[in-house]
């Protein structure tokens, strides 16, 4: 698997991911049927509630749910070979070289028993033939790259020295150190202070747009998607629910779901409502997910169709890369989430 | 009656003389036919308490001093009966006692020297004697009765009065405050035995046992671990001087290990590796042994008895019946078996072998039943009764059947079972609570009946602490009989048969319930001469007849 | 929005943790200065929103309010009756009027007990209804709260995040309180989920005049719900001021700071904005910088922030802030400032000289 | 690639389950279906049962079966064995073996008691010991962890200091020095007098050694507890300390109370067995299975059996109390929830 | 660092304080164990046994002889009341053979703990697993003196594999040291191996749902990588821990059954026998012995936690 292939086709390539879990009570759908393609240099944003299956998602790709009850299917291409299919070797080859990850709780991802320095040296070593010197000193490079004041001391320091930005920082050095193509960012601000996330969120666009990093970027806040990412997809309950760009998700959402989800943020751009759109009810659970549409039982528009599970697809023609999963017709759709007063704001404002 | 007493001392004397003659053919014979010596090893599973004979206070240590410090006079090497006689040791005759029977008179052997080469002199007695104050050791309390004694330890003598010694002539007096049958008996103890001043006075001498005068002197000390005995090569200026009934060593070195491990033992002499084990094995082993090793197995006759004591002061073994009826409800058989079978049956105070021993049953039984009857008719209003015992396996046991029996009666008896150590004082205590029966055994100082009688049931004895009359036991009538006897010697006639009926007339008061004499026992290996060795009466095992089979 | 005298009252509030160390006996060798004198008044079925970064004393300061910790120095009156100093019998009849809502809705519930215990606790300790009224009470917090009574004997874990938190909302509200001072509601939420929690918190504070104290890091959900807002960074308030104005023209450098930081969800909006992006992390409250505590951090400080403690400044309308440099005043505000009364003791009592320099990097 | 188990990092929470239905699955509840799936646990907590009843029927066995009791002697006694008279104690004092006999089933020991009568009333007495002294432990355990954790400060670190004490005491040698002491004179606490052959000091002594064992876990998670919200929110709703301790912080303990207790348990009767062995626990006459086997070690060269069966009977008793225990563990501990299939 | 230890080093000598007050007072309220009327004999009179006491100070008050006691025991003067031993000395013949038996066993019972745990937990609920974990069981549940007599009863006496117990010192030959220590050993390490290889299943399971084993895979380290450096290591950190205080309560006494059993001349057949004999100066002596050994290695443990777990700041816990 070379980690350069030229392919002019998308760098990674998901198709029809399921991810079940076999538990006590039954088997745990988590992900069901979720197909997405990510281009180099391209940043594409999964927003969605917890238990949507978004982190499960990111995980399998880099085959990190294995597990004697995890059950499998789909595939996962990562520059045209599948990842899903692939010897544990053979994966363990793309981690961290060509897909390297960062996760949610920059607190417990760091082993707390070694230096910060070694954990990030470990990770070379491993893949590359270099000396522990080698190592160390492109360690020091790295936690300087993220923006650590005095790496060449902060290196020896172990985890628990650092604060939690600090440590965040430290996790996307260590995912840098390969220079992967892919980055992919597990809610990497949600455990962050808002100064700290803008902090890590500049750090990522930046290497973004000075590395050519593809960036998977999981999250359930839209404002931080809005930010960073080209393209969004929305999930839930193990679906994905609609998918576009930046600009049609925020300003042509399809789906009442992302709606519901525009909606409900507080923001500071907008006057304030007198009252906030909610979105009714609870997630369902993936044990026993509501027949038909997933939404259904919280969804304030739904009629008989969506006792049928809708699928995935372009509704509105012109443009094939924003699809949705829900019956209604894109005219009704135009009409009802006017409604709901601050979404739908129509074309974008510029 | 005094010149009488004198004939039949003399001829006691000399018939004495002439046994030990033969004694000494025999050893010399038999030493030069072992005269290569040898090394043999011994084990124990409790290290002798103290390496020093005016400490030393159990077996285990009487053993190995035995033929290391010689007294003035000593026991016969001799198996059996016969070696209960005290016979001359370092002085050259027997005592020469005067018609009060107050004032002994001894000559010390002369030109007799240490193992490290210093002359002994008739002075050492007196040191050894004082010594013995000195450091307090538990064997003072004979010697109290010299003159003078008293005083020493008060601090306000120098020395004992009532000792004299003449160190050119080796003359040595004794006076004694009153007659005492025992004394001779006494002076054969090791705590009598003469150490030269070089030995520290008040301090325990383990370490650097002072030199000996017996055929072995003790090369090493390693407590409580092992010792080395070796050859006195100064030995001979003492059987020079004459001392005939002191035995000479047939092997050159023996060496004393403690091994805690009784069945390592047994293992070791079963492979030849022990050449001799002191204590018996146990009740476990003891069949393997006995059915195996026949050739190099013997039992041996020991001077004790074991009993069950009764609070003879206190309900319900105030009474007479209730006692009776416990000794005809013991059997002793199931207590041998109990106890592995080295536990020969009896019923009476003294042991075989002891002089006033004379077999009799006045409890035929066992007889359950008869005991029943005799609690029945004494019907006592306390029947919770405490049965003690101590820690040890085999009076655990010893214990529980006593207990057993004790509630088949009809009592209810609840056991009570207590550190080895601390068992003694604390049944010999009067405040301890619930003392009403239990175990003990005796085992002679040394042979003479007094012992068994003064200490265990005089009425003087029953002491509220450190007492062995646990039976509190108090008749005067036979106390007087007690201080009537002791005056005497034993072999004064008719003695030993008022000894006897002694014996019985505590037992018809059913003082005590005994149930048994314990045996001792020697198991050799291979490389030792097992026909030539022997157990003695008072000493155990007598490391001077050790001998290389050949 | 209210009149006469405050519910609550905070004056000069203080709570330093000590930090203990000895070899035979235990000296205080440091102290963490979690609350340092800090001032604040709320009144009647008003909502104060406290913003700050973590490690900046928001839970702390709810704590020693409700004297579930026990204030180092400073004042906690209550209609009027002084908290601080009574034992904790004498609190409780307090308490009915005055409660919590926790952050984790996962640690805040006894994962032992049945839902109906959690909720119906409070009014059995208070003698307030027992047996068949005592579950009707529930019964009707539960659906006052969006749950179901039928919920009464479920167990916490049952429930998911949301749900849990109404279980602490009815737990709250059962002993019909006056105040609540709700710690990071709505943090570990779903978006969508908080937005539903923020809507009851404000119907129920429309039925029952309750007033708020409502903590948050997020300044959105803050302006949501808050009539005046409250910036405290390592242990001291910055900044108070009326909703509005904080957001449209902050003074501290702080608050801009919190402002920029909060992600726009507008794809555009974002495009064109140039946040201010702070840098570093809250220092250590063991040893907090001197002067202006943020002066480590803020771009605009100067030589006087880091010797003087700037006081806390009463710019009028209800504004307060504590900058030696402070931002986006209209003309002529200076000359009108006070100190406030509610400024620190260890203040300097020199007002700011003039304007920093900086404009609204931010707002709308 | 990783073992058996979802990878916890997962979140796979979502909602749990419907909400329709009125009564809610306690805690308790659900441990008891995790346990229920759990078939080994509940084969050895069946043998645990076994045992406990094998030895409750030591008087029925005593008296139809054996005829004798377990402490009488029958030393002189002899039996007819395939029509050969036959001593229950030979001569040299070795005991009857086992074999198919109604009496002596099990052979008899050196006091030609029934070894068979004596295993059941020893089992009697060997986890009556080990449940009520776990009883001991753990009401000092809780007591003193609650009290340490909920107050901390001073109180804490008393109790801590004790605890340390007793922590750092060689476990056997206070046990036996214990033992020894109170084994003469017994214990006289003003009002309470317990003889000196009395269960209850064993019963003290091993209840008294192990609570440290229980109370540092105890204690600290009180301590972590402590920092829960629930606390707080309990104290903002003015209840007191007591009632903290008891209505809010114990059910939460209530689960490692219940593994533990059943682990010292088995750990009891270890102890005692150990204590016994050494001369320190349970008094002869009495049996327990540690002073069978002490008893049965003397003769182990000519009767193994009497070392063996006790001892075997202690470990099946304390093995089936491990393994249940361990299931316990398992069921209660809310980890074990996303512990799948295997 | 410095400060921690003194801290630790107050502590310890606190701690030593109230064990040998406690021993003292045990043993001073036992009745009748008075060690004078021991001394003097079976026919001791009452002169002679004031006599003994007055020479032991056994007649003052009892804060002197605990002072005199203790001032004995750290000048190595003490004797002890059955033996006129000196009991310092005793201790110090004792410790070779304790030593070479805890050592020994522990490393045994270290090696195969781990082994055994790792591949458990590696294994987790397969074949392996399961046999291991009935093992491990098995062994938690074996009473050590049992096991002992059993051991010795088969493979010493029946089979005559191994010596009948006993302790040949290392210096003299160690072939037959290690011989004759095999059998003590396996007997000592049984309970650990059982009780440790549980614990280090139980702990790698915790640690295998860590975040940053999750970290660790993510940078593509091998699965032995992630095992063994991440897994096992930080797993190791509470069963390192116990060991410590483990291998400071066998040391300190634990032996004491093993040591009897197999007749092993160490220091806790000493103690067992001191206790046999109700002999107070002895007792006290292995007694803080004991609880020394236990106090020192907790105070290691509590050193080496802070350097195998970087969080814990030293002194911060006392505990």
């Amino acid at each position: 698997m070379s980690p350069r292939a030229t392919a002019s086709g998308p760098l990674l390539s998901v198709k029809d991911l399921e991810v079940g879990f076999a538990t006590e009570d039954g088997l745990l759908k988590a992900v069901d049927g979720v197909s997405f393609e990510l281009a180099r240099g391209e940043v594409l944003g999964i927003v969605g509630e917890s238990g949507c299956g978004k982190s499960v998602t990111a995980q399998t790709v880099m085959g990190l749910t294995r597990s004697s009850n995890a059950r499998i299917s789909g595939s996962v291409e990562f520059n045209g070979a599948d990842l899903i299919e692939a010897s544990d070797d053979d994966l363990r080859k793309v981690r961290g070289e060509s897909i390297a990850m960062i996760f949610q709780d920059p607190m417990t991802s760091l082993n707390p028993v070694y230096k910060v320095g070694k954990q990030i040296a470990e990770q070379i070593l491993a893949h590359r033939d270099v000396s522990d010197k080698e190592a160390r000193d492109r360690a020091i490079e790295l936690l300087r790259d993220v923006g650590i004041p005095h790496p060449e001391r902060r290196i020896d320091d172990y985890p628990y020295e650092y604060s939690g930005g600090m440590r965040q920082r430290a996790m996307v050095a260590m995912a840098l150190s390969l220079e992967p193509e892919v980055l992919i960012a597990d809610e990497p601000t949600t455990a962050l202070d808002v100064t700290i996330q803008a902090q890590i969120l500049t750090l990522i666009e930046q290497l973004n747009r000075d590395r050519d990093l593809a960036v998977v970027l999981i999250t359930h806040d839209l404002g931080v998607v809005a930010e960073v990412a080209d393209r969004v997809q929305v999930m839930y309950a193990g679906q994905v629910v609609e998918r576009g760009t930046l600009d049609e998700i925020f300003y042509d959402p399809q789906h009442p779901y992302t709606w519901g989800l525009l909606g409900s943020l507080t923001r500071l751009d907008r006057p304030r409502p007198k009252r906030l759109p909610q979105i009714a009810g609870q997630p369902p659970s993936l044990l026993s997910p509501p027949g038909g549409c997933r939404f259904r039982p919280r969804c304030p528009h739904a009629f008989e169709q969506c006792a049928e599970l809708p699928s995935l697809e372009g509704r509105l023609g012109k443009r094939s890369e924003h699809a949705d999963r829900c019956w209604l017709q894109p005219k009704e759709k135009e009409s009802r989430r006017s409604v709901d007063g601050r979404i739908g704001l129509g074309a974008p404002a510029a | 009656m005094s010149k009488a007493w004198k004939v039949l001392c003399l001829g006691a004397i000399t018939a004495l003389a002439a046994l030990g003659l033969v004694a000494c053919g025999d050893s010399d014979s038999s030493g030069g036919s072992s005269s290569g010596g040898g090394d043999v090893n011994v084990t124990m599973t409790s290290f002798p308490d103290y390496i020093d004979p005016q400490l030393s206070y159990t077996l285990e240590g009487w053993e190995v001093l035995w033929n290391t410090y010689v007294p003035l006079l000593t026991y016969k090497h001799e198996a059996g009966e016969d070696g209960t006689q005290v016979v001359p040791g370092l002085a050259e005759d027997m005592p020469e006692i005067s018609a009060d029977g107050k004032t002994y008179k001894l000559t010390l052997r002369s030109g007799m020297k240490y193992s490290d080469g210093t002359p002994i002199k008739a002075s050492d007695f007196t040191y050894a004697i004082e010594r013995l104050f000195d450091v307090q050791s538990g064997g003072s309390v004979f010697y109290e009765g010299i003159v003078g004694a008293s005083d020493y330890v008060a601090g306000k003598a120098d020395t004992i009065s009532g000792i004299t010694t003449d160190d050119k002539t080796g003359e040595i007096t004794i006076q004694l405050e009153d007659a005492n049958g025992t004394f001779t008996d006494l002076l054969g103890l090791m705590f009598a035995a003469p150490v030269p001043p070089s030995t520290p006075k008040d301090k325990n001498a383990t370490n650097d046992p002072p030199p000996s005068s017996g055929p072995f002197e003790i090369t090493s000390v390693d407590a409580p671990h092992t010792l080395v005995m070796e050859r006195n090569p100064q030995f001979k200026t003492v059987q020079d001087a004459g001392a005939n009934e002191v035995a000479d060593a047939q092997v050159d070195k023996i060496t004393v290990t403690q091994n805690k491990s009784n069945s390592a033992q047994v293992t070791g002499v079963e492979q030849n590796n022990i050449d001799f084990m002191v204590d018996p094995p146990d009740a476990d082993r003891l069949p393997e042994v006995q059915a195996r090793f026949s050739d190099r197995f013997r039992l041996e006759e020991s001077i004790n008895t074991y009993y069950f004591w009764m609070n003879t002061q206190e309900p319900p073994f105030d009474d007479l019946k209730v006692r009776q009826a416990v000794n005809y409800a013991i059997d002793p058989e199931a207590l041998n078996r109990v106890f592995g079978g080295r536990l020969a049956p009896t019923q009476q105070i003294l042991p075989p072998g002891m002089p006033g021993y004379e077999q009799y049953t006045l409890y035929p039984g066992p007889d359950l039943d008869k005991a029943k009857q005799l609690l029945a008719e004494a019907d006592p209003s306390d029947k919770d009764i405490t049965v003690w015992t101590d820690d040890e396996p085999d009076r655990k046991r010893i214990g529980a059947y006593y207990q057993d029996v004790l509630n088949q009666m009809g009592f209810n008896a609840s056991l009570k079972i207590i550190a080895g150590d601390v068992y003694f004082t604390t049944i010999g205590n009067a405040s301890t609570p619930d003392l009403d029966t239990g175990f003990s055994d005796w085992i002679q100082d040394f042979p003479h009946p007094d012992d068994f009688f003064r200490p265990l049931l005089n009425g003087e004895n029953n002491l509220p602490t450190n007492s062995n009359n646990f039976s509190h036991v108090d008749i005067p009538e036979l106390d007087k009989k007690q201080d009537e006897l002791v005056q005497k010697q034993i072999t004064d006639e008719g003695v030993t048969d008022d000894y006897a009926a002694l014996d019985k007339a505590y037992m018809e008061q059913a003082v005590w319930a005994p149930y048994g004499n314990e045996q001792f026992t020697t198991f050799m290996s291979d490389r030792l001469d097992f026909g030539q060795a022997y157990s003695h009466l008072l000493f155990s095992q007598d490391y001077s007849a050790f001998a290389l089979s050949n | 929005m209210s009149n006469g005298d405050p519910l609550l009252e905070v004056s000069h509030l203080v709570k330093h943790f000590p930090i203990k160390s000895g070899i035979l006996l235990e000296r205080e060798v440091a102290r963490v200065h979690a609350v340092d004198d800090v001032s604040l008044t709320l009144h009647e079925g008003e909502t104060l929103g406290l913003v700050g970064e973590s490690g900046c004393g928001k839970s702390t300061l709810c704590r020693a309010i409700l004297q579930l910790i026990r204030p180092t120095a400073g004042s906690v009156k209550f209609q009027g009756e002084e908290l601080v100093g009574r034992s904790r019998k004498e609190l409780q009849p307090l308490r009915r009027e005055m409660q919590m809502i926790f952050q984790d809705p996962f640690a805040s519930l006894n994962p032992r007990k049945r839902v109906g215990q959690i909720v119906g606790d409070p009014l059995r300790l208070h003698g307030l209804a027992s047996g068949d009224a005592l579950k009707r009470r529930v019964q009707e917090l539960l659906d006052r709260v969006g749950l179901s009574g039928e919920h009464y004997n479920r167990f916490p874990h049952e429930f998911s995040g949301g749900q849990r938190q109404r279980i602490g909302i009815a737990r709250a509200l059962a002993l019909q309180p006056k105040l609540i001072i709700a710690d990071e509601p709505v943090s570990a939420l779903d978006v969508s989920i908080q937005a539903q929690i923020i809507n009851l918190l404000e119907d129920l504070q429309d039925e029952f005049g309750l007033a708020y104290v409502f903590v948050a890091h997020d300044l959105g959900v803050v302006r949501h719900v808050s009539d005046r807002v409250a910036v405290m960074y390592l242990g001291k308030i910055v900044e108070t001021s009326p909703g509005a104005g904080l957001y449209e023209r902050p003074i501290h450098p702080y608050s801009t700071a919190l402002l920029s930081a909060v992600p726009i969800p507008d794809p555009e909006e974002n495009r064109e904005r140039e946040p201010l992006v702070l840098d570093g992390d809250v220092p250590s409250p063991v040893d907090p910088p001197s002067g202006c505590r943020f002066h480590t951090r803020c771009p605009w400080a100067t030589d006087v922030c880091s010797e003087l403690e700037p006081p806390l400044v009463n710019y009028g309308s209800g504004r307060l802030a504590a900058c030696h440099h402070p931002l986006n005043l209209k003309r002529g505000a200076l000359s009108k400032a006070t100190i406030s009364e509610e400024s620190p003791a260890g203040a300097a009592d020199a007002l700011p000289s003039e304007p920093g320099k900086a404009d609204l990097p931010v707002g709308a | 690639m990783p073992g058996g188990e979802v990878p916890l990092h997962l979140d796979l929470s979502g909602s749990a389950v419907g909400l329709e239905g009125v009564e809610g699955r306690s805690p308790w509840y659900l441990a008891y279906l995790r346990l229920r799936r759990n078939k080994v646990a509940l084969a050895f907590g069946g043998l645990f049962i076994a045992i406990v009843l094998f030895c409750l029927a030591g008087p029925l066995w005593a008296t139809h079966v054996a005829g004798t009791d377990p402490n009488t002697n029958h030393i002189t006694d002899t039996i007819e064995i395939g029509g050969e008279e036959t001593d229950v104690v030979a001569p040299n004092g070795t005991p009857l073996g086992p074999g198919l006999h109604a009496k002596y089933l099990l052979g008899a020991d050196q006091n030609g008691r029934d070894v068979m009568v004596r295993l059941m009333y020893g089992g009697r007495t060997s986890i009556y010991i080990g449940v009520v002294a776990a009883l001991v432990t753990t009401f000092f355990a809780v007591l003193v962890a609650l009290l340490a954790g909920f107050y901390r400060g001073w109180t804490d670190s008393a109790l801590s200091r004790f605890m340390d004490v007793i922590w750092a005491f060689p476990v056997l040698l206070l046990g036996i020095a214990l033992g020894t002491a109170l084994a003469v004179g017994g214990l006289k606490l003003g009002p309470i007098v317990i003889a000196g052959d009395s269960l209850w000091i064993p019963i003290l002594i091993i209840g008294f050694v192990y609570v440290p064992y229980m109370a540092r876990p105890l204690r600290g998670e009180i301590l972590a507890l402590r920092e829960k919200e629930f606390i707080e929110a309990a104290t903002a709703q003015g209840k007191g300390s007591w009632r903290i301790m008891f209505t809010e912080l114990m059910p939460n303990i209530t689960s490692t109370i219940i593994v533990f207790f059943t682990l010292n348990i088995a750990n009891n009767m270890l102890l005692e067995s150990a204590l016994s062995f050494l001369g320190a626990g349970v008094q002869p006459p009495n049996a327990s299975w540690g002073t069978m086997i002490a008893d049965g070690y003397q003769t182990i060269y000519t009767a193994p059996h009497l070392t063996i069966v006790p001892g075997l009977m202690i470990v099946l008793t304390v093995l089936s109390l491990n393994v249940f225990g361990d299931g316990l563990r398992d069921a209660l501990d809310p980890r074990a929830k996303i512990r799948l299939e295997s | 660092m410095g400060r921690f230890i003194a801290k630790r080093l107050v502590g310890m000598v606190g701690v030593l304080f109230a064990i040998s007050v406690i021993v003292f007072l045990i043993f001073n309220v036992i009745p009748n164990s008075d060690p004078a009327a021991r001394i003097a004999g079976k026919n001791a009179d009452a002169e002679l046994i004031a006599r003994v006491n007055d020479d032991l100070g056994l007649n003052d008050p009892l804060p002197v002889q605990y002072v005199t006691l203790m001032k004995e025991i750290f000048t190595g003067q003490l004797t002890s009341y059955s033996s006129d031993l000196n009991v310092d000395e005793q201790i110090r013949e004792g410790i070779p053979a304790t030593m070479s038996l805890c050592i020994g066993a522990a490393i045994i019972w270290m090696a195969f703990a781990i082994v055994f745990g790792y591949l458990s937990a590696v294994r987790a609920g397969g074949k392996l697993d399961t046999m291991l974990t009935v093992l491990a069981l098995i062994g938690i549940s074996l009473p050590v003196f049992w096991l002992a007599a059993i051991l010795l009863y088969y493979l010493s006496f029946r089979v005559q594999l191994f010596p009948t117990g006993g302790y040949v010192p290392l210096t003299e030959d160690p072939a037959q040291w290690a011989y004759h220590l095999l059998l003590p050993w396996i007997t000592l390490a049984v309970l650990f191996i059982g009780f440790y290889s549980r614990l280090l299943r139980s702990s790698m399971l915790d640690v295998m749902n860590e975040d940053y084993v999750r970290t660790a895979r993510a940078k593509g380290l091998s699965e032995r990588q992630v095992r063994t450096r991440h897994v096992l290591r930080n797993s190791l950190i509470p069963i390192v821990t116990l060991f410590g205080l483990d291998f400071g309560a066998v040391v300190g006494g634990g032996a004491i059954l093993t040591e009897t059993v197999f007749n092993i001349n160490g220091v806790g057949l000493y103690a067992g026998e001191a206790i046999g004999s109700l002999d107070l100066p002895p007792l006290m002596a292995v007694t803080m012995f004991g609880a020394f050994f236990i106090v020192l290695f907790n105070t290691i443990v509590d050193i080496l936690y802070a350097y195998l777990d970087p969080r814990i700041r030293l002194g911060s816990s006392a505990v």
